[in-house]
């Protein structure tokens, strides 16, 4: 089964075939020694690469899914052949456009742009208050501003959307 | 000295009250909020009192609830902790016209250090050495132009009224001078109610250097030695540590000297921070922050001084029973904040549920933390978790210490700021001792690629295991709801705006 | 310094060193056997090589499986931790044999304080005052009563061949003598296949007092004050402080020097301990012992110095650096030892899983522990989990914050020797400084009856809820597992009988 | 609902009524002011007694409960009325006799007594190595030994009969 894992913006293709009960692995199709111990079921788990033993812990729901290792925390991103695919359709629709969304909850204190706005990539958009701090949140790339889903004062939870951009043709 | 005290507070430094409260036989009065009903502070004191309400104006900034309980516990003293109503005069004599004993500085101390510009015309009274500047409000941007020639760019405007971080403005051109006070002046109305602003030289390489004081009611007061906070991202410290690596004997001396006779002008009793600026050998006067500060653990660490105990002592009326003389620094110590937010994005708050928690141990390595496992993580109150804290007999090896620590330490279900602390730790211009109090901004918080090829097999391999527990591959639902999200989620960059919390 | 060393050790002392290692950037290969398969040690370490094996002697004992883990993963230094191969004078050789490093002292002075009755001639030829008896073994009860007579009763008789408690037999009438000597002597047999045992005096109220002291491997060694050991059952230590408080600075400088000539004797280097005891303002040279101790953190945080960072040190030639006039000793520590034992049943063995884990925090708290949720406490090795240890400016404070780091700590799941240790810092006559080595027997554990009614009611309500969740009240299996269970158990009274395991 | 608790070796008797949701306490016939909080699901628990609180971590199986406070653990055995009504019948029938159980795993070094033999309360019956310490095992009370269920070097499980002794008349 492939796996492509998005690491630090980097992406793998993990590949994992099972024989004998063994996983044996290849990392953009190169073998890749690995064992895959759990210590417990919260995650805890003991990786032996190259004769050298990694303490782990693990969590996510197995697409978005974080990875400490010494203190590091790694955000990965998974999806499987198909999901790629219909991802990277959906991304090339989208042409770098599509909602941009609240990634906290907080309260729309400012809004920067109006509809028909062509912004350039990171250019502020609005300005989230959260956890008493003030956010600008910047266009994630050069788009047209299609509709603006909130306004000033209202309060938002993470994952809502704030506007919607139009990738630029 | 007192049988039963209430801690106006909560998260660790109320943890950190109680525990020296405790070791002294006092007994511990805890309030708490909706929110707050589980924490760690209202299970480890004797009484918790609930104040309702699931913001801080509904519980731990409402001064007669907090009044009413401590009456009507019999509590004899007031703790506040830090932030929330800490620096609050009139809850300071509110406290004591209740019959109550307030731990901390006169009302009067906590008023004259609590306005920046009546601050600095007491300093400089008292002849402490201030930032090049005015110390009265400029009307407008034209007034702010021409007062700019006097001082020099870069120029800092900063809000009268303001607290550490709030309102400030950097100003390199003169060209950005009318909007920076614009901006500067309006936000000051909206978070002081007061729009009046004040400009000063602005310090290149700057570091952050505090000294903390300790006076008791008897007219006795000592310092005890400096700390250096330099290591912030927007007034917010991340690292801290005692003694500073730029701080000779000689300077230490006069240091703390002139932050004596700071506290001394406005007639301070207890334990208190003088902020300082240090720039190319300079030090000037920066603000004083009347309470304990979250970063004195380090100054315990070397000097084995226990700051809640005296707090508490000197606050009874007992003397201090030691002269300057009596103390000696020892070793090195370091602080790293645990706070949930997530380094690798701007530092963006983070929420969740603390799913897994494993903490350091071992020799010299202390936790002061309000985690627990189960803990709901949310955006209701400071982002501070907890409070890593290392000892060593020198600096390298305090710093070496600190790292072994981190990388044993895993906060299961949220982002915390640790990982930017390893990098800094890690930094050869941190270790050199090479550093202002931009460093931190300056830097790409960023996870070792060396192994993210591992990272990325163990996160496939999980998911693998979670698919085959799932008896078959992610069901058709959730892997709709993954494209679906993955198809219309374009997540915003996100940096923040130019203001900050009160910078502790 | 080595890049990469081999810990032959499991458990909190495993830990200890990965940790210091770590901090001095030296990799670390952990040994496990099948039972310590997740234990924490093999997680903290760069390398984990199985041993295989349930029992000690199929792993942490098998010299040969561990030189080889050794070898093939290019450690280049073995440290041995305590207890398993520590003391083992031909492990040290082949160690070095095999062409590593041996971190401990030389194999001659292993072997020099491994025998009781050599080792109690070196001393006394050292000039070491060592207890009124004979080095001789005495073949008979006739010979032992004939020897009894210059020696004078209460007598002590011991293993020639045994350490710490094994195999000692106390007699303070002579007519128990010779049933005694039986006893012992074929005690001794069956547990060193030696069954020589020799004669001396008992000592009434008696102390346990040991000094430290650290050996470079070119002559320079020094001390590190001593340790008091005295709360300890059946030779099981379970309170260990520093300073002790019937030692005066002039008895502390005579103790040092007496342990530093002890130590040279037998050409020591490295860490090692003197065991003195004390009665009544003498002090006997007890045994040595040749490597690090359980409690060695207490003199760490008194004196500031990772002894395992020095026993790294010293192993890789290098020299100590600093003479006994750099050394001061600075406030008072205590440790705890927290053993999965019934304090309210004899101390009886407790096994199960640790369901739930609050651990102490705080000011001046550590903790070296290999605990973790989950972990199953079996028979198998000893019953040590974990050490607490606080600091204080003083003896009372440090009194004070160890009740109250006791008190913050939960190990669900199984029993710990914690509420005894928080009986014995409860106890006026410990406050006091008032005990011997008999006191802890002397001592019966209880849990207040205070909170009885209050725990009494929290059981009731917790059975009511579990009840309420299963919908309703205990399923009749349940009831009849339990009634029959009721009906049969007779739990018998247990006592331990008069033989221990070696002491450390 | 009543419940017999025994706590360091006191019974006391706590009767629950639920009286429209709350729980009413009483303890050996006095009312008992109580307010109990569960903090998680591990058996953390908080119990708010005469305005003070006290944090409780409750383990066990309703019959066998370890309770811990303020680093004291305390063993509770309970019993509803029909589980005391049978197990008082069964003690008095056993006489102060019945098994002699292993409180904990380990290997019989040396029986100390045989068959027939009449033994005092205390008295030595056997000696059990556990924890590389030998432990004399004594007897719960005065009887007369009926049966060895081990011989020398067997090794047992915590729980299993090491003999059987029967009340004295």
């Amino acid at each position: 089964m492939k796996t492509f894992v998005q690491v630090n913006g980097r992406t793998r293709e993990v590949e994992l075939v099972e024989r004998l009960g063994e996983l044996v692995v290849t990392v953009d199709g190169a073998p890749f020694e690995v064992s895959y111990n759990e210590v417990d079921a919260y995650g805890q788990v003991i990786l032996l690469h190259k004769g050298e033993g990694f303490a782990l812990s693990i969590e996510g729901d197995g697409h978005t899914t974080a990875v400490t290792l010494a203190g590091h925390r790694y955000d990965c991103a998974l999806e499987d052949e198909r999901e790629r695919a219909a991802n990277l359709a959906a991304r090339a629709a989208a042409k770098g456009g599509g909602p941009v969304k609240a990634v906290m909850p907080g309260v729309v204190l400012e809004l920067l742009v109006q509809p028909g706005d062509t912004v350039s990539e990171g250019q502020p958009l609005l300005i989230l208050e959260a956890m008493k701090m003030q956010n600008e949140i910047g266009a994630p790339g050069p788009g047209v501003v299609v509709t603006l889903h909130v306004e000033a004062g209202q309060a938002v939870a993470a994952g809502d959307k704030l506007l919607t951009l139009k990738g630029l043709e | 000295m007192f049988d039963r005290i209430l801690i106006a507070n909560r998260g660790e430094i109320a943890l950190r009250v109680i525990r020296t409260a405790r070791e002294m036989g006092i007994e511990c009065v805890a309030v708490y909020s909706d929110v707050d009903d589980r924490a760690l502070h209202t299970r480890m004191a004797h009484v918790a009192v609930p104040l309702g309400g699931r913001t801080p104006a509904e519980s731990y900034l409402d001064q007669d609830k907090i009044i009413a309980a401590a009456l009507r516990t019999g509590a004899q003293a007031i703790h506040p902790g830090y932030g929330f109503l800490s620096e609050r005069a009139a809850f300071a004599q509110r406290v004591k016209d209740a019959g109550l004993v307030w731990i901390g500085p006169p009302p009067s101390a906590i008023d004259a250090m609590g306005d920046k510009i009546d601050s600095r015309r007491a300093m400089v009274k008292a002849g402490v050495p201030c930032v090049p500047g005015l110390t009265d409000p400029v009307d407008d941007p034209a007034a702010a132009a021409e007062a700019a020639k006097g001082i020099g760019f870069p120029i800092c405007i900063k809000a009268s009224a303001g607290g550490g971080g709030k309102g400030i403005r950097v100003v390199r051109e003169p060209g950005d001078l009318t909007s920076a006070f614009k901006a500067a002046s309006s936000e000051a109305l909206t978070s002081f109610g007061d729009g009046r602003v004040y400009l000063e030289r602005y310090l290149d390489q700057p570091r952050h250097i505090e000294v903390q004081v300790l006076f008791d009611a008897h007219g006795n007061g000592v310092h005890l030695f400096e700390r250096e906070c330099s290591i912030q991202r927007r007034h917010q410290k991340l690292v801290e540590e005692a003694p500073s690596v730029v701080i000779d004997p000689e300077t230490r001396r006069k240091m703390g000297e002139v932050a004596l006779r700071a506290a001394a002008a406005v007639g301070y009793e207890g334990a208190g921070t003088v902020e300082f600026l240090w720039s190319k050998g300079e030090f000037f006067f920066l603000e004083m922050n009347t309470r304990l500060q979250v970063e004195h653990p380090v100054t315990e660490m070397i000097t084995g001084i226990d700051l809640v105990r005296e707090q508490l002592r000197v606050a009874a009326g007992e003397p201090l029973g030691y002269t300057q003389e009596a103390l000696t620094p020892r070793g090195h110590a370091i602080e790293v904040r645990v706070n949930a937010e997530n380094p690798f994005q701007g530092f963006l708050p983070s929420t969740g549920t603390i799913s897994n928690l494993r903490t350091p141990g071992g020799p010299w390595t202390r936790l002061d933390s309000a985690m627990y496992r189960g803990m709901e993580v949310g955006l209701a109150y400071d982002p501070m978790l907890a409070k890593l804290i290392v000892w060593g007999p020198n600096r390298e090896q305090a710093i070496a210490r600190m790292v072994r620590a981190i990388q044993e330490t895993n906060v299961g279900g949220v982002h915390t700021s640790l990982p930017a602390a390893l990098q800094v730790l890690q930094h050869p211009a941190f270790r050199a001792g090479d550093f202002d109090t931009h460093f931190l901004e300056g830097l790409t918080i960023q996870s070792p690629e060396a192994y993210e090829a591992l990272i990325a097999v163990g996160a496939a391999i999980h998911r693998h295991r979670l698919a085959k527990r799932r008896a078959l591959a992610p069901s058709a639902s959730e892997r709709a709801g993954w494209t679906a999200r993955a198809r219309s989620e374009v997540t915003g960059l996100v940096q923040r705006a130019g203001t900050q919390e009160v910078s502790r």
